[in-house]
This record gives structure tokens, C-alpha cells and sequence, in this order.
């Protein structure tokens, strides 16, 4: 029983590890599409953030003595961020300026950025003739939970409340922040009424690039930060060629699962998490394992079609989504 | 406000009916400008961009053997943007052909290996095809259903399709089609069943020369191509036409599909001779590019695809010859995409800029500033 | 790296051979590619002693598709007299290139593979080590490891798991997980182990989560035979203690790591290119272990392992090197409770079931003795798979 | 000049493309004054508004505001300077309450109180005498419920200047009657306001000003009091109209047509056609007057079988052939059957034209399943575009010339045109006439006319009642989905037909008078 118990616990915990990462380039698609951009780049933000973030951590701890754990995850938070953000001011201008599809400029951004991060672990490893990996003690810093060990020896919630790195905790913080600037402030409003209608946001005076570009451009940063957690945290702190393929078009279904909550991604991530390793610590004798690994995916369509189906109209994309806007466009 | 008498620095306008050299003109000076900046890119990775053009051009063109490869590279990014044309047209936003490509793969794979010996190889080759084709059309039918009944959104749908149908390649992989236990490989298949080559390429080049002219008489001579086109410019008029939106969608989405599968079939029986996880190896979301950019135009698609299969290709030698690593090529695709979808930003939109003597508002002199401004900003 | 392009500056090319290595990863796997490239580096400079220039065309990160046939085309192109590939699954692509008449004078290798026995090619070979001696060297000091946390009361004697992060359900994996279970139990009785597949042969993801999964459900001990160093690192976070693969993995996981084993592909790739450079044949099927340096233990971590680990270490190396001692001694191990008496080596018609050449003589299976490429499939009492969906 | 204007507007130019939508506009606005802004379709009213609220801005021309020249770039701008506009489609999103949408792109610092909002939003609907939820979420609203949004939302930013763009298409008479008496409370408080429509009676009604506009120029401005009707449709049209259409009669007129108590409801199930009867004869015109949304449309396409009918019969009856009940038939086979429908709805290009076709493939649209084979034919297409083309004089460089960059006019031309030339039985057509000038109106009555002498049913929708009344045999009046009468085109008033409109029933009918 107590084994059960303490398996389930480990499960969460688990769930937890994976789905930060997820939770983060959630969060940052939600502001993008929250905007009324659809970007499909994700993937590529992603894998930018998960390979500059990495360099930046990595040459940090490279150029001094004794790096300090804060700076380290604040450089890696930074460089992900600034990462993404450069992917989505790519994004943004072509598609709120320069007016092309959404759909086909996110895929050539996720060509690019995939490319952009495989070449810059590639190229870090050629410079460094070898491997680039963090070292353990800063490796440490970003797996381990920033509380003290009793809090962590509280028992059965000890572990799954304050045994987590603290990348979860700042997504955590992160959604509650989003989901209060979405739904009670001011600016969360015209932030949501330009994805809803960009014509009518336009006609009440609200300069509808502007949210646009920040709404990508901030959600592409957060997206980022995803790929570098993902990084540091699961991928063991070292650049490897299948980078973290796939995490992000899971963020993007994901976007959808959590009908663009903030809050609802919380949970989202972590089910998200559990299910994408739930075949190592569940085994079900007649579901094939890589079956199993579809789960994720099984379980976003059907609440898509679910959502579809009950066409309850909170729970439908921004209506502009995915549209350009053009004030003279009749 | 004291700038309250400023118009703004730039202001758009719609433009329609831009002559069609300066049409051109602007795409090709885009795609130049996408190899200077990928020509950056390379610079600042220690490598004469020059050089390395140059080898990218040798690499994928310099050779016999050079150019099998990159017409290897280039026939199902061919096949597969033929097969999203339609869609697109349709303003159905596939993203599935992924999916599609491994379903028809994993079809016409069943029978590459357990009908083996039992049908001659052209028949089998056939069969195979045809498998394929039914299977790509199958799996891109499902999002279409649900589209038509219940309009659920048609891009995530396809997206998620994706991952599922590279799920059950895993478990064929891992399973009931596994070669030497616990390799979660599949033996290649039987030399029956490996499309023939010609010239050296596995045959499946032709195929998608014969589908680029069906797909341009079917896209532009057929009904079905005309109620594609009616649906994608307008929904309501579609219906006031009395077209079945809906039946036209899931037609047209099977269609795509069965495109999709047959290149599946293309790639596994002609390059890999197996069927893997990665078979559509991402063909799907790159052709999807390569539509696009080519205005859905079937002939145009030629020369895109074979720019980017030369890129890739291109890119391998650079790798063997300069140390440079391959993801450059995803790179310059991706910077080369960018230019591309930008340009038509200049194609249907006239930039209008802040006259210099602002002071005088009412100035008749703009009559003519039509012909001008057209002029001057087609340089940009 | 400078050196993946070391031409002769004199510019004489006589005394020069170019080698193409085509690979499945790159260093940053810091295992099974790293180990690779770090086998070319050593036998370079050692053929270089002996006057002989060799010029690679290293080809990173190619996929067992059809991405490998291009790629053994490039080098085939670029001059290369000897391919190497270093993958399982790189072989079937592989062996469309060399079939191709055009490359017939070119020699091509497939690692960890089979199927040079049975192609009707001449210029293709198989080439792997008995890394199996390795491990089983590993599983004693994780053995004594564990008898020592047992005899200290850490853990009780059922306690002493060992998980073991395992790519697929494949005889290369099977025979060295086995090995390394009979080593552990030749010097900690009760150990028994769990096995988990994770599906793929480098996928740092997956196999931190597989370790972190084992930790969880209770193995004190994690080794592995997957490319990356994150069972290491997982481990090490979950207070796990841990034997590695392909490399010394003590430097990432200082608290966790014991030793690791690796093959040195140096001796091999020292063989088969001057072999090849003075126009001789090399060997269908080559496969060495500890006694020839083929296999090689990394440094043991003094600091945390059992006292008298280094001595025992010895001894058994020592034992292997001279035969006394055999890994898979049918009389150290049973399937369901019966002793082995009959397993076949080979499988001759293709259905991927051994069908010829006994294994089982002399009181032991023999490893790797018919074929390099390892066939030891039996599930041996003691190691419970926890998922056999890859695979049977 | 004794008052410094509140809006001043100086030689406003405005092109899209070649089009000049506005060429050189000269207007001016009081204070205290309601000004009309009168026009055809298309004349450039909408246009010219929408530079006042930042959504274009002027190519050249000046704009002041109380007597200093500004320059308005957005509709941020445009509020700073105490300008509010209804647009014609409604700005709301639809998703948000009414107290969000109200709110939505102020600048009133700090975090969002919606308390706050709502209790000043109801506040000045207290005051000015609406009745909207603050709380109530647009979607769950109708249209005049979504209107009075609009004008709390102008009001709650405290506009001093309000333009309403065509704000009683959607309205029902008592909506637009309380409209006007807000209005009219506002232009009391002195601000001024312009209003766009296309009823004449409404001009006359409210405006003390009316300015009229023609192909893009400004004709003039006169005061309401010192004009009427007929002189401002003259200022419209650009010379004096006098319709006058050759009417003649058909022998022997047959029903074609039987409709019995149809009731039809909209998608959120609001009834929009309510116990529809009335038999269309071959060898007529019957005329289908109403305020805008009165059921027109809706009953066209239920005809046509676009729309589903919720309760009664349609019996067709075609020439020398036994009737047959249309309701449950698809759309195609009602077309097939021979029952034309020339919809001609406000965006033309939305419903029965492929705006990036060319004439061919739009002429297509009706006979593109035709023949065997997978090909479709473009040759009788081509021919038949070249006929329209020819006989309707549609200005286009080429049958293949996309119809979106055609004029309106044109684009109307073109699906009039395909419609009458597949001589169906029943021929409906529904503001056929819009935005076409006069002489290509004519042509198109005589083409009905021509239809109507050939046994045709011709069911024509239109809005302008003298039209109706000298073109129509019978006209058939709509009041909110029910018909309130049936008329003989040849005795009828407009005076009749007006008041039918706006009442329902003979009942009332006979109570007015
Ligand atoms: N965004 C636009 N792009 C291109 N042309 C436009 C645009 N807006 C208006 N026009 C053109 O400008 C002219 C004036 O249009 P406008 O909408 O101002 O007419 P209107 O007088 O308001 O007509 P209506 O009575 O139908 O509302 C028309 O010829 C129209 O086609
Ligand atoms: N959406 C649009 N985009 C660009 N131009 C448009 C658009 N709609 C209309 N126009 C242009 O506006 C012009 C006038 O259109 P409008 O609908 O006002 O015609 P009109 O003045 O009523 O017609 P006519 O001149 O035939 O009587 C046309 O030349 C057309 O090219
Ligand atoms: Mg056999
Ligand atoms: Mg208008």
C-alpha cells in the first residue's frame, strides 16, 4: 500500500519534470494565440531556446571561476527568452506586417528554428572538439527544488509540492500571472479583444500591431524557455541531435487541451507529462508501449472534437486566429 | 499633439494587378536576397560563402550521381506539395500529409512484405500503390469528416493524425513486423518490391511528373478542380451554387491523402526499401512550403522543390567538404522561405510614404503618383 | 574537430587512405558516437606512427534510412577506400551502396552487425567486441557495491536491485545486461534486476526517464546500454549508485558513477585500414575483447565504490584475459529454473531465429564466438523485463 | 462665418486603387445639427466617415475640428477629438460583455474595475433610456440590443461628434423611432451628428441637413426643411428621374408558384417568415416590398431551399407539368427544376459571385455540372459571358478578369445577367437593381419585363417603392416575416405600401385608417 503510494507520488513527480517544459511553451503559445496569431514555429522556438539557452549557461559557467546558480538560471532563462523572442520578431513581421500566411510561416519558422538550434549545438560542439555539457554542480542547480530538503520530507505532499525544480514554480507563478493579466486587466483585455477582433479593437483605438507583435513576441520568449528547461532539466544538460523533437507541436496541442487557460495549462502540462511517460511506471500488458506513446496526442483530438462538438462559445479559439488584419481590408 | 499635422511616415494600400515582371522580379530578387543572408549565416561560421555555394551547387548538381540524389530528395517534396495544393486551394489547411505519407507507407509496406512471391513485382508494385494511395486517402478523410460535420479545426486535427500514425509505424517496428527481435527494425522488403529505377532514380520521379500535369488539369480544366476553387474563394457562394460543401471537402481531402500515401509508398518501396518511423521524415510540413511559394501552381512547384532538395543536398557535401554542419541547410531553407513569403508582402501592397513638403496638404499632384509609386517601390 | 580533415601538408598522397565514418549520433551523445570518434582520433596518430596518412569523412547524425545510403554514396564519392558504419541499423543501406558494381573496390563495415556472413558481397565485413567481458567486469563492482551497502544494513538483501536502462529487447542488449547481472551476482548473491527498454538506442529523454522510473521503483543500482550520459546524471539525482557505458561517466556523475566499460575501436580501426591501406583483406567478422584492448574498462571511482573493488577488478580481468573464467557459465545461471543446455548461434535462412551452430559447449554459451555481432537471447532467472513490449 | 464648425472637411480625396472613392469633398458639420449623408451605393459615404474615424486616412484634403486642422491616423485620434462612430457592420466582440466592449481601448489608468465599468454603463443607459445588460455577453444579444452597445460605448467615451453609419437597416420601426429620440436628446445636448441612410422618409424625418454625394463627388448641401424627396433623389441620381417602365400585360398568367403558411426560423431560433401565403404567376412581376430584414431573404431562400422551412408547403408548378412540392428538395434540384435566384445581398461578392473568377468561370457557377466527363466546358461559359458582356455593357478589359476588381455596378451586372440568361421558370431576384445607375437599371427592368412576357414567374425584392410601384404587377408587402398585404402594382400608392410596411395586418391597417 505505502509502496503504491509512494509510487503514485513518484509518478507526479515525474509528471511534473516533463510537463514544466510543456507547461512553459503552453503558456507562451496561449499569449500568441491570445493575440490572434496562430505560430506554428513552436517547435523551432523551442529548439532555439533549448540550444541557446544551453550555450549560454554552458559559456557562462566556461568564463568564470565559481558561477553562481542564480545567474546561471538567469542567464539561461534570458538567452531561451531572447532566442524565442528574436524567432517570433521573424514571425511577427511577416506575418502582422508583411501580411503572409500564418500557417506556412510558422512551419518555415519551425524549419528554421530546428535548423538554427541542431547547427548551434553542432557548431558548439566543433568549437569545443568534443562535448558541450553543463557541469554537475550547475546542473544541480537546475534539476533540484530550491526548497529546503524538510519541506520536501513533509510526507506524502512533501515531494510533490515542493520537491520540483524551480522552473515549475516560475511556470506556475507564470500562468496565475498570465491568467490575472488575461481576465482582469486592462490591457489583458485589449490583448484578447485584438485576437477576437482585430477590426473592432482598431475602431476603439487600440494600436492592433503592437499587441500582436508583443503577444508573439512575449509568448514566443516564454515558449522558448520551454526548450531550455527542457534541456537542463530532462535532456541531462547537454545538446543531443534529436534536441527535444516534438515537444513543441505537443505544447501547440496542448494550447488546445487547456482551451487557452493559463490556469487549465497548469494541469494540462503536468496530465501531459504523466502521460508521455506513463508506459515506464504503468505498464499495461496489452497496450503496446509505443501505442501507449500516443496517448498525448489520442487525447487531444478527442477534446478538440469534444469542443467542437459543443461549440460552447468560451471555449473556441479567438476568433481572429490565424487571420491577418489589414484596416482597410473590406 | 504637435505632430498633429503629420501624415503617417508610411502608410499601405491595397494593390491589385501588378504587372507580371515586376511580379517575377520581386520573387527572384527575394530568393537572392535569401542567399545573401544565408550567405551571412554562413560567414559567420567560418566559410567563404562563396566556396560554399559553390559546393552546394557541385554537391547536389556536379555529379551523377550527385543529381540522383538530390532528385531523390526532390520527388516527394514534389508528390506531396501536388497533394496540398488542393487542399489549399480549398483553404483547408492540411497539415497532415505527414500522416498521410506514413499511413500509405505502412499500406503499401503490408503488402511489400507478406505478399511477396505471391503476384509478379509489377503487379505487386501496383497493388502496392494502390494501397498506399487508399490508406493516405483513409487517414486524411478522417479530419475531413469531422471538418464537414462538425468543423472542428482542420490543422490541429491533421497535426495530431501525425503523430498517431508514426505511433503505429512504432508498434509495426517494434511488433508484428519486427525483423530480428528487439531491432524494432523492419527487414527491407523483397527486390520485387522496390520500385525499378530509371536513369538511376527509383521510378517514383516519373510519377510525380505525370501527377504534376494530372494535378494541373485537375486543378484547372475539371469540375471537381473548379468546385475546389469556387469553395476556396467563398463557402456561401459555394452554397448558393448548390455544391456539397461538405462532400466536396472530404472528396478533395481523400484526394490529397491518397497523393500523400502514394508518395509514402514512393519513398518506402523506392529510397528505403522499409518502412521506419521516419519515413515522411518531414516532407509533409516542407511541401506544405513548397505549395505555398509556388501560388499552388503545379509547374512552379518543380522549381521549388528541386531548390530545396538541392540545398539539401548541397548542404551534405558542404558538410563532408567544409565541416559545415548540415542543419545549414535548414537554415538557408528557412531564411529562403521567409524571403519568399515576405515578397508577396510588396506584390499586394503599395507602401505609401510621407511626402517631403508635408506643409502642403492639398497638393494636386498625386494624380499621377499612382504610376510612380508603383514604380519606385517595386525596387524594395 | 581540426583534425576530422588532417591532410599531409607535404602533399604527397601516396602515403595517404581516406576512411569514411558514417554515424548515428554525434560526440554530444558523449557514448556511443563519442566512443567512435575517440577510436579514430587514437588510431589515426597510431597509423600516422607507421607512415600512413589517414584522411575521414565523418558523415554525423545519419538516420538508418535511406539518409545512410546517400551518405555511404557521398563518401564512396569523396575517394573512400574503407566506410565504416556505425550503427545496427545502418547495415541494410549500407549494403545497397556496396552491392552497387561501382563500389565494389571500396570496403564497407557494419558495426554491431550480422550481415556480412550471409550477403553473397565480398567488400563488406562486420566488426564488434565481447563488450559483454565488460560489463560483466561492471556488474562485480556494482556487486560489491551492493554486498557492501547490504553488509553495512543500508539496504536489506532483497533490496539490492539493479535497473538497467536497455535500448531495445535485442540480443546485443540481452547478452550484456545478462552479463552484467552474473557479474553483480557472482559477488552479491541476492541481487536480482529490472530491466527497462526504452525504444531507441540514443534518446537522452527517454532514458533519464527510464532510470528516474527505475529509481522509483526501487533499484539501487542503475547501469545501462544506451548512448547518453543522463542515466548517469539520474542516477546521481535520485541517490542511485551507477555503472556506465562507453564512457567515464564519473565526470558527470561524481556521487553515482563506479566505472564504466567501453569498446577501443582503435585496435580495430588500426587493423582494418592498414589492412585495407596495404591492399590486403580484412576479416568477414572481426571480435575482440579485454585481451586485446578492444574492450577497456574507464577508471574506477575509488572514492565511493567498495573497498577492495580495485583488487577484484584485477583479478577478473585477469581471469577473462586467460579463459579461466567464462561469462555466460551455464552452470552460474538458469532459465526457468533449468540449467541451459541448447541454444543455437545463428540464424542461416533468415527468418531472424537461430537455426545452426550450437552455443551452448564446454559448460558455457559462447558469445560472439560464431558471429561478432552477439546472440544471446535467453531471459535468464534473476532479471524481470519490464516491458517486453519492444521487441518479443 | 459666424461659428467655428464643429467638423470641417476640405477637398477629401480618397482613392483605392484607380478607384476614387471620394474626390475632393467639401463638407461641414454644426453643432446642435443633424446632417444626412445621402447617396447611392457606392457613392463614397461610408468611405468618407470611416477618414473621420481613423480607419482610412485621406490621400489629400484637410480635415479640421473646430476650426483647426488635424490629422487623424487612427481611430485613437479620432476619439481625442470627440468623434464617434457606428459603423454599418457592428464593431463588437462577441465574446466580451457590453460593459468590455464599452470599456475596451480606453485609457483610464490603472487595473480593470468592471464594477466600476458596469455601474457606468448602466448609469448612462439610465439616462438616456436604454435597457442593455452590462454583464450580458454580445453574443447573446440582438441586433438593436448590439446597437445600443454601439452608442453607449460612443456616449461612454463622451463624443461630442457621433456619425451613424446606415444605424436603421437592421432596426425595426419602434427600434429606429426610439433611436431617433435618443438623437434627438443628443443633438439637444449640442453635439453634433451625421447620419447615413438610404431612406428618404428618415432623412426628412430627423436631419436638418442633408449632403449628397455622387460617384465619390460632393453634389451639395441643402436644408431639410427646404427640400423634399424627389428633389434629393435628383441631387443623387444626377438628373431628374423619371421612372417610367413599360409595364405591359400577360395573357394568360398561371400560378407557378404556391406558398402556404410558411414559417421559417433563424439559426438561434428566432422566427423570421411567419405563416408565409401567396401564389407568383407566370406571366408577372411580383414585387416584394419591406423594411430591410423583414423576412425578403429569408423567404427567397427558402424558396430556393437554402434556408430550412420550418412549417408549410411550396407547390411549383412548371409549364405543361404537374405541380410538385419544393420544401425538402436540395438546392440543386430546385434549381434544376427551373427556380432561378439572383440574390443580390449587400456583399455581392460574398454570395453567388467568385470574386477571383473572371465572367467565364462565374457564368460557370450555374452550368458547370453540365455534360459528361470530369472536364468542365468553359466554351458555352465563354459565350454566354460574352453575350452579358455585350448586352448589359459590363466594363471589364476581358471575360477573364477577375470580377472582384470590377466596379459594384459591374459585378451586379454580371450576376443579373447569368441568372436571367438561364431563362428559368421562377426568376428571383433581390435588390437587382442595387447600385447601378439609372440606365443600366432600366435595362435590367426591361430584361424582368422581357422574362415576365415569356411566362416567367419574376419575383422581384426591391427597396425603392417607385420602382416597384411602376414595375411590379402585384406587390406582396413584408412586415417582420409576415405578410401584411398584397397589393395591385398598378392601382397602389405608396402611401398604401409604405404604411403596410410599417403595420402589420389589415387590422391595424384599417385602424389607422
Ligand atoms: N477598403 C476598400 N478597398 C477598396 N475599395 C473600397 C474600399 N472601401 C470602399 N471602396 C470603394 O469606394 C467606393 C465608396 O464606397 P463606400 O463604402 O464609401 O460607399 P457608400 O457610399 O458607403 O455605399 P453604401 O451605401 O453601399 O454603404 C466604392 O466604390 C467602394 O467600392
Ligand atoms: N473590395 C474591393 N477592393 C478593391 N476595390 C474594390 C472593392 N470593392 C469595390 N472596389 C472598387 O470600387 C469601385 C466602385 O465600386 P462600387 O461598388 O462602389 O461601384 P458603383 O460605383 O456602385 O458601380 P458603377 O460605377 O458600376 O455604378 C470599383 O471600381 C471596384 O474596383
Ligand atoms: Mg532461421
Ligand atoms: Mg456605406
Amino acid at each position: 500500500m505505502l509502496n503504491t503510494v509512494n509510487l503514485f507520488i513518484a509518478l507526479v513527480v515525474a509528471a511534473i519534470t516533463y510537463g514544466t517544459p510543456l507547461l512553459f511553451g503552453t503558456l507562451g503559445e496561449v499569449l500568441t494565440e491570445k493575440s490572434g496569431s496562430l505560430n506554428l514555429g513552436v517547435e523551432g522556438i523551442m529548439f532555439m531556446g533549448g540550444a541557446i539557452g544551453l550555450g549560454g549557461v554552458f559559456y557562462y559557467e566556461k568564463a568564470v571561476e565559481s558561477p553562481s546558480a542564480f545567474l546561471a538560471v538567469l542567464i539561461g532563462l534570458l538567452c531561451a527568452f531572447i532566442a524565442g523572442g528574436i524567432a517570433s520578431l521573424i514571425f511577427s513581421f511577416l506575418t502582422i506586417t508583411l501580411r503572409a500566411n500564418q500557417n506556412v510561416t510558422g512551419l518555415a519558422l519551425t524549419i528554421f528554428g530546428t535548423g538554427v538550434g541542431q547547427y548551434i549545438g553542432e557548431i558548439m560542439r566543433i568549437r569545443e572538439g568534443g562535448f558541450v555539457a553543463v557541469g554537475n554542480d550547475l546542473k544541480a542547480v537546475f534539476i533540484s527544488s530550491p526548497f529546503p530538503q524538510a519541506m520536501q520530507d513533509i510526507p506524502y505532499v512533501g515531494k510533490i509540492l515542493f520537491g520540483n525544480s524551480i522552473f515549475f514554480y516560475l511556470g506556475v507563478v507564470l500562468a496565475i500571472v498570465m491568467h490575472l493579466f488575461l481576465n482582469k486587466s486592462r490591457t489583458g483585455l485589449q490583448l484578447r479583444s485584438v485576437g477576437e477582433s482585430p477590426a473592432t479593437a482598431d475602431a476603439a483605438g487600440i494600436n492592433v500591431s503592437r499587441y500582436r507583435y508583443l503577444g508573439a513576441i512575449i509568448g514566443g520568449g516564454i515558449s522558448a524557455v520551454g526548450g531550455m528547461v527542457y534541456i537542463t532539466t530532462i535532456a541531462g544538460c547537454v545538446w543531443n541531435h534529436e534536441g527535444l523533437s516534438g515537444v513543441g507541436w505537443l505544447a501547440v496541442a496542448l494550447v488546445i487541451f487547456c482551451l487557452w487557460r493559463p490556469l487549465s495549462a497548469i494541469w494540462g502540462s503536468v496530465l501531459f507529462g504523466a502521460l508521455m511517460i506513463l508506459y515506464l511506471r504503468l505498464t499495461i500488458p496489452f497496450i503496446p508501449t509505443q501505442l501507449y506513446k500516443i496517448l498525448p496526442y489520442v487525447v487531444t483530438l478527442v477534446v478538440l472534437i469534444i469542443v467542437s462538438l459543443r461549440k460552447k462559445r468560451e471555449d473556441q479559439p479567438p476568433t481572429s486566429l490565424g487571420l491577418n488584419y489589414f484596416r482597410e481590408d473590406r | 499633439m504637435n505632430n498633429s499635422m503629420k501624415t503617417p511616415l508610411i502608410r499601405l494600400a491595397k494593390r491589385e494587378g501588378m504587372d507580371k515582371r515586376t511580379v517575377w522580379a520581386i520573387r527572384v530578387g527575394s530568393i537572392l536576397l535569401a542567399l545573401l543572408l544565408g550567405a551571412l549565416v554562413i560567414a559567420i561560421s567560418g566559410v567563404n560563402p562563396f566556396k560554399a555555394y559553390g559546393t552546394i551547387i557541385t554537391g547536389a548538381l556536379g555529379k551523377k550521381t550527385a543529381i540522383r540524389q538530390t532528385v531523390k530528395i526532390a520527388v516527394p517534396l514534389l508528390g506531396c506539395a501536388l497533394a496540398i495544393a488542393p487542399c489549399f486551394k480549398m483553404r483547408f489547411w492540411n497539415i497532415g500529409a505527414e500522416g498521410q505519407i506514413t499511413a500509405g507507407a505502412i499500406a503499401a509496406s503490408y503488402f511489400a512484405l507478406y505478399w511477396v512471391g505471391k503476384v509478379p513485382s509489377a503487379v505487386l508494385l501496383l497493388i502496392m500503390g494502390a494501397a498506399g494511395a487508399v490508406a493516405g486517402g483513409i487517414w486524411a478523410l478522417i479530419p475531413a469528416f469531422f471538418k464537414a460535420r462538425w468543423n472542428t479545426n482542420e490543422t490541429l486535427f491533421t497535426l495530431m493524425m501525425n503523430y498517431i500514425i508514426i505511433g503505429v509505424v512504432r508498434w509495426l517496428q517494434g511488433g508484428p513486423w519486427e525483423g530480428r527481435p528487439g531491432s524494432q527494425i523492419i527487414p527491407m522488403f523483397d527486390q520485387s518490391a522496390w520500385l525499378p529505377e530509371v536513369f538511376g532514380v527509383h521510378c517514383g520521379w516519373i510519377i510525380v511528373l505525370v501527377l504534376v500535369v494530372v494535378m494541373h488539369l485537375y486543378m484547372n480544366y475539371t469540375k471537381h478542380g473548379y468546385e475546389i476553387a469556387v469553395i476556396g474563394d467563398s463557402l456561401n457562394t459555394a452554397r448558393y451554387a448548390g455544391m456539397n460543401v461538405g462532400h466536396v471537402m472530404m472528396r478533395t481531402m481523400f484526394l490529397s491523402g491518397a497523393i500523400s500515401g502514394l508518395v509514402g509508398f514512393i519513398v518506402a518501396s523506392g529510397a528505403n526499401n522499409t518502412l521506419y518511423d521516419g519515413v515522411a521524415n518531414g516532407v509533409g510540413f516542407t511541401s506544405i512550403t513548397v505549395a505555398w511559394l509556388s501560388q499552388l501552381n503545379a509547374f512552379a512547384m518543380i522549381v521549388i522543390s528541386a531548390l530545396l532538395a538541392i540545398l539539401e543536398k548541397g548542404a551534405e557535401t558542404l558538410q563532408t567538404a567544409m565541416q559545415v554542419p548540415t542543419s545549414i541547410s535548414d537554415i538557408v531553407t528557412g531564411i529562403l522561405l521567409f524571403c519568399m513569403l515576405g515578397c508577396e508582402f510588396f506584390i499586394n501592397y503599395r507602401m505609401i510614404f510621407r511626402r517631403k513638403q508635408a506643409e502642403a496638404p492639398a497638393a494636386p499632384a498625386a494624380a499621377e503618383s499612382d504610376q510612380t509609386e508603383s514604380k519606385e517601390d517595386a525596387s524594395c | 574537430s581540426k583534425d576530422d580533415n588532417d591532410t599531409p601538408d607535404d602533399g604527397d598522397k601516396t602515403n595517404t587512405i581516406k576512411v569514411g565514418l558514417i554515424c548515428i549520433g554525434d560526440e554530444n551523445d558523449q557514448g556511443y558516437t563519442y566512443n567512435f570518434i575517440r577510436g579514430k582520433e587514437a588510431a589515426t596518430q597510431a597509423l600516422a606512427a607507421k607512415g600512413i596518412n589517414v584522411e575521414w569523412v565523418i558523415k554525423y547524425n545519419k538516420g538508418e534510412n535511406d539518409d545512410c545510403t546517400n551518405a555511404n554514396i557521398e563518401c564512396a564519392e569523396e575517394g573512400c577506400q574503407l566506410i565504416i558504419n556505425n550503427s545496427y541499423g545502418h547495415e541494410p543501406f549500407m549494403l545497397k551502396v556496396a552491392g552497387k558494381s561501382e563500389y565494389k573496390d571500396i570496403q564497407f563495415i557494419g558495426c554491431a552487425n550480422c550481415g556480412s556472413r550471409s550477403d553473397s558481397l565480398e567488400n563488406t565485413h562486420n566488426a564488434f567486441a565481447n563488450i559483454y567481458e565488460g560489463r560483466y567486469v561492471a556488474g562485480v563492482v556494482a556487486g560489491m557495491k551492493l554486498q557492501e551497502m547490504i553488509d553495512n544494513g543500508d539496504i536489506t538483501a532483497e533490496q539490492a536491485v539493479i535497473g538497467y536502462v536497455g535500448a531495445f529487447s535485442f540480443a546485443e542488449v540481452i547478452s550484456g545486461f545478462t552479463a552484467y547481472y552474473l557479474g553483480a551476482k557472482s559477488v552479491c548473491p541476492s541481487v536480482t534486476m529490472k530491466v527497462q527498454f526504452v525504444g531507441s538506442w540514443s534518446d537522452a529523454t527517454e532514458e533519464a526517464n527510464a532510470a528516474s522510473a527505475l529509481c522509483d521503483a526501487g533499484c539501487v543500482m542503475i547501469s545501462q546500454h544506451s548512448d547518453n550520459t543522463t542515466p548517469a546524471t539520474m542516477a546521481q539525482t535520485k541517490g542511485a549508485f551507477h555503472t556506465g557505458y562507453n564512457n567515464d561517466m564519473t565526470g558527470v556523475a561524481p556521487d553515482a558513477s563506479l566505472i564504466g566499460t567501453r569498446i577501443d575501436w582503435a585496435p580495430y580501426f588500426e587493423y582494418a585500414i592498414e589492412t585495407v591501406y596495404n591492399g590486403g583483406t580484412i576479416d568477414q567478422d572481426w571480435c575482440k575483447g579485454i585481451a586485446d584492448g578492444s574492450v577497456v574498462m574507464t577508471t574506477l571511482n575509488e572514492k565511493i565504490c567498495a573497498k577492495g573493488t580495485a583488487e577484484k577488478v584485477a583479478e577478473v580481468e585477469k581471469a577473462l584475459k586467460d579463459g579461466t573464467l567464462q561469462v555466460f557459465d551455464t552452470s552460474k545461471f538458469t532459465v526457468k529454473g533449468e540449467t541451459v543446455t541448447h541454444a543455437f548461434a545463428l540464424d542461416t535462412d533468415g527468418d531472424f531465429t537461430p537455426d545452426a551452430e550450437e552455443a551452448v559447449f564446454d559448460g558455457a554459451f559462447h558469445e560472439s564466438y560464431f558471429q561478432s555481432a552477439p546472440y544471446f537471447t535467453l531471459q535468464i532467472d534473476g532479471i524481470e523485463w519490464l516491458n517486453s513490449a519492444y521487441g518479443n | 462665418m459666424e461659428t467655428v464648425c464643429a467638423i470641417e472637411l476640405r477637398n477629401i480625396t480618397k482613392r483605392f486603387g484607380s478607384v476614387v472613392a471620394n474626390d475632393g469633398i467639401n463638407l461641414a458639420l454644426n453643432r446642435g445639427e443633424i446632417l444626412s449623408l445621402l447617396g447611392e451605393n457606392g457613392s463614397g459615404k461610408t468611405t468618407l466617415m470611416n477618414m473621420l474615424a481613423g480607419i482610412y486616412f485621406p490621400d489629400e484634403g484637410e480635415i479640421l475640428v473646430e476650426g483647426k486642422p488635424v490629422s487623424i491616423r487612427s481611430p485613437k485620434d479620432s476619439f481625442q477629438y470627440g468623434i464617434g462612430m457606428i459603423h454599418q457592420h457592428y464593431k463588437l466582440v462577441d465574446v466580451f460583455t457590453a460593459a468590455e466592449n464599452i470599456v475596451l481601448g480606453l485609457d483610464e489608468g490603472g487595473r480593470l474595475d468592471i464594477k466600476a465599468a458596469n455601474a457606468k454603463v448602466k448609469e448612462i443607459c439610465d439616462r438616456y433610456g436604454f435597457d442593455i445588460d452590462p454583464t450580458q455577453k454580445i453574443y447573446d444579444m440582438s441586433v438593436s440590443q448590439k446597437q445600443t452597445v454601439e452608442i453607449v460605448k460612443v456616449l461612454y467615451r463622451g463624443a461630442d461628434i457621433l456619425i451613424l453609419d446606415e444605424p436603421t437597416a437592421v432596426l425595426t420601426p419602434q427600434e429606429t423611432e426610439k433611436l431617433f429620440t435618443v438623437l434627438r436628446n443628443m443633438k439637444a445636448d449640442g453635439k453634433a451628428i451625421v447620419i447615413i441612410t438610404h431612406k428618404l422618409h428618415e432623412v426628412m424625418a430627423l436631419s436638418d441637413k442633408v449632403a449628397v454625394l455622387r460617384k465619390g463627388k460632393y453634389i451639395g448641401t441643402v436644408k431639410t426643411s427646404e427640400t423634399n424627396p424627389q428633389a434629393l433623389t435628383d441631387m443623387m441620381v444626377g438628373h431628374s428621374v423619371t421612372l417610367n417602365i413599360d409595364r405591359p400585360k400577360y395573357d394568360a398568367p398561371v400560378p407557378r408558384l404556391t406558398l402556404k403558411g410558411i414559417t421559417c426560423y433563424d439559426g438561434e431560433g428566432v422566427k423570421r417568415l411567419d405563416n408565409v401565403s401567396f401564389t407568383a404567376l407566370g406571366g408577372e412581376i411580383l414585387g416584394i416590398a419591406g423594411i430591410a430584414g423583414s423576412g425578403q431573404r429569408e423567404l427567397l431562400e427558402a424558396i430556393a431551399g437554402l434556408h430550412p422551412v420550418a412549417e408549410g408547403s411550396i407547390q411549383f408548378t412548371p409549364e405543361g407539368k404537374p405541380a410538385s412540392e419544393l420544401v425538402g428538395k436540395t438546392p440543386m434540384q430546385i434549381k434544376k427544376a427551373g427556380v432561378a435566384m439572383a440574390f443580390v445581398p449587400e456583399d455581392r461578392l460574398g454570395m453567388g459571385l467568385v470574386g477571383s473568377m473572371g465572367m467565364t468561370d462565374n457564368m460557370m457557377l450555374r452550368s458547370w455540372r453540365k455534360g459528361k466527363g470530369i472536364f468542365v466546358n468553359r466554351k458555352d461559359p465563354n459565350e454566354l459571358a460574352m453575350q452579358v458582356w455585350k448586352e448589359l455593357e459590363v466594363v471589364t478589359p476581358s471575360t477573364d478578369f477577375p470580377v472582384r476588381r470590377m466596379s459594384g455596378g459591374n459585378v451586379q451586372k454580371v450576376l443579373v445577367g447569368r441568372e436571367i440568361a438561364t431563362a428559368p421558370s421562377v426568376l428571383m431576384t433581390a435588390y437587382a437593381v442595387r447600385g447601378l445607375d439609372i440606365n443600366t437599371s432600366y435595362t435590367i427592368y426591361n430584361l424582368l419585363t422581357k422574362e415576365k412576357m415569356q411566362g416567367s414567374a419574376v419575383i422581384y425584392v426591391g427597396e425603392d417603392l417607385d420602382v416597384l410601384l411602376e414595375l411590379c404587377d402585384r406587390i406582396l408587402v413584408l412586415c417582420g416575416g409576415k405578410v401584411s398585404g398584397i397589393v395591385d402594382g398598378r392601382t397602389t400608392t405608396k402611401e398604401e405600401v409604405g404604411l403596410l410596411m410599417t403595420r402589420v395586418g389589415g387590422k391595424e391597417k384599417a385602424a389607422h385608417e
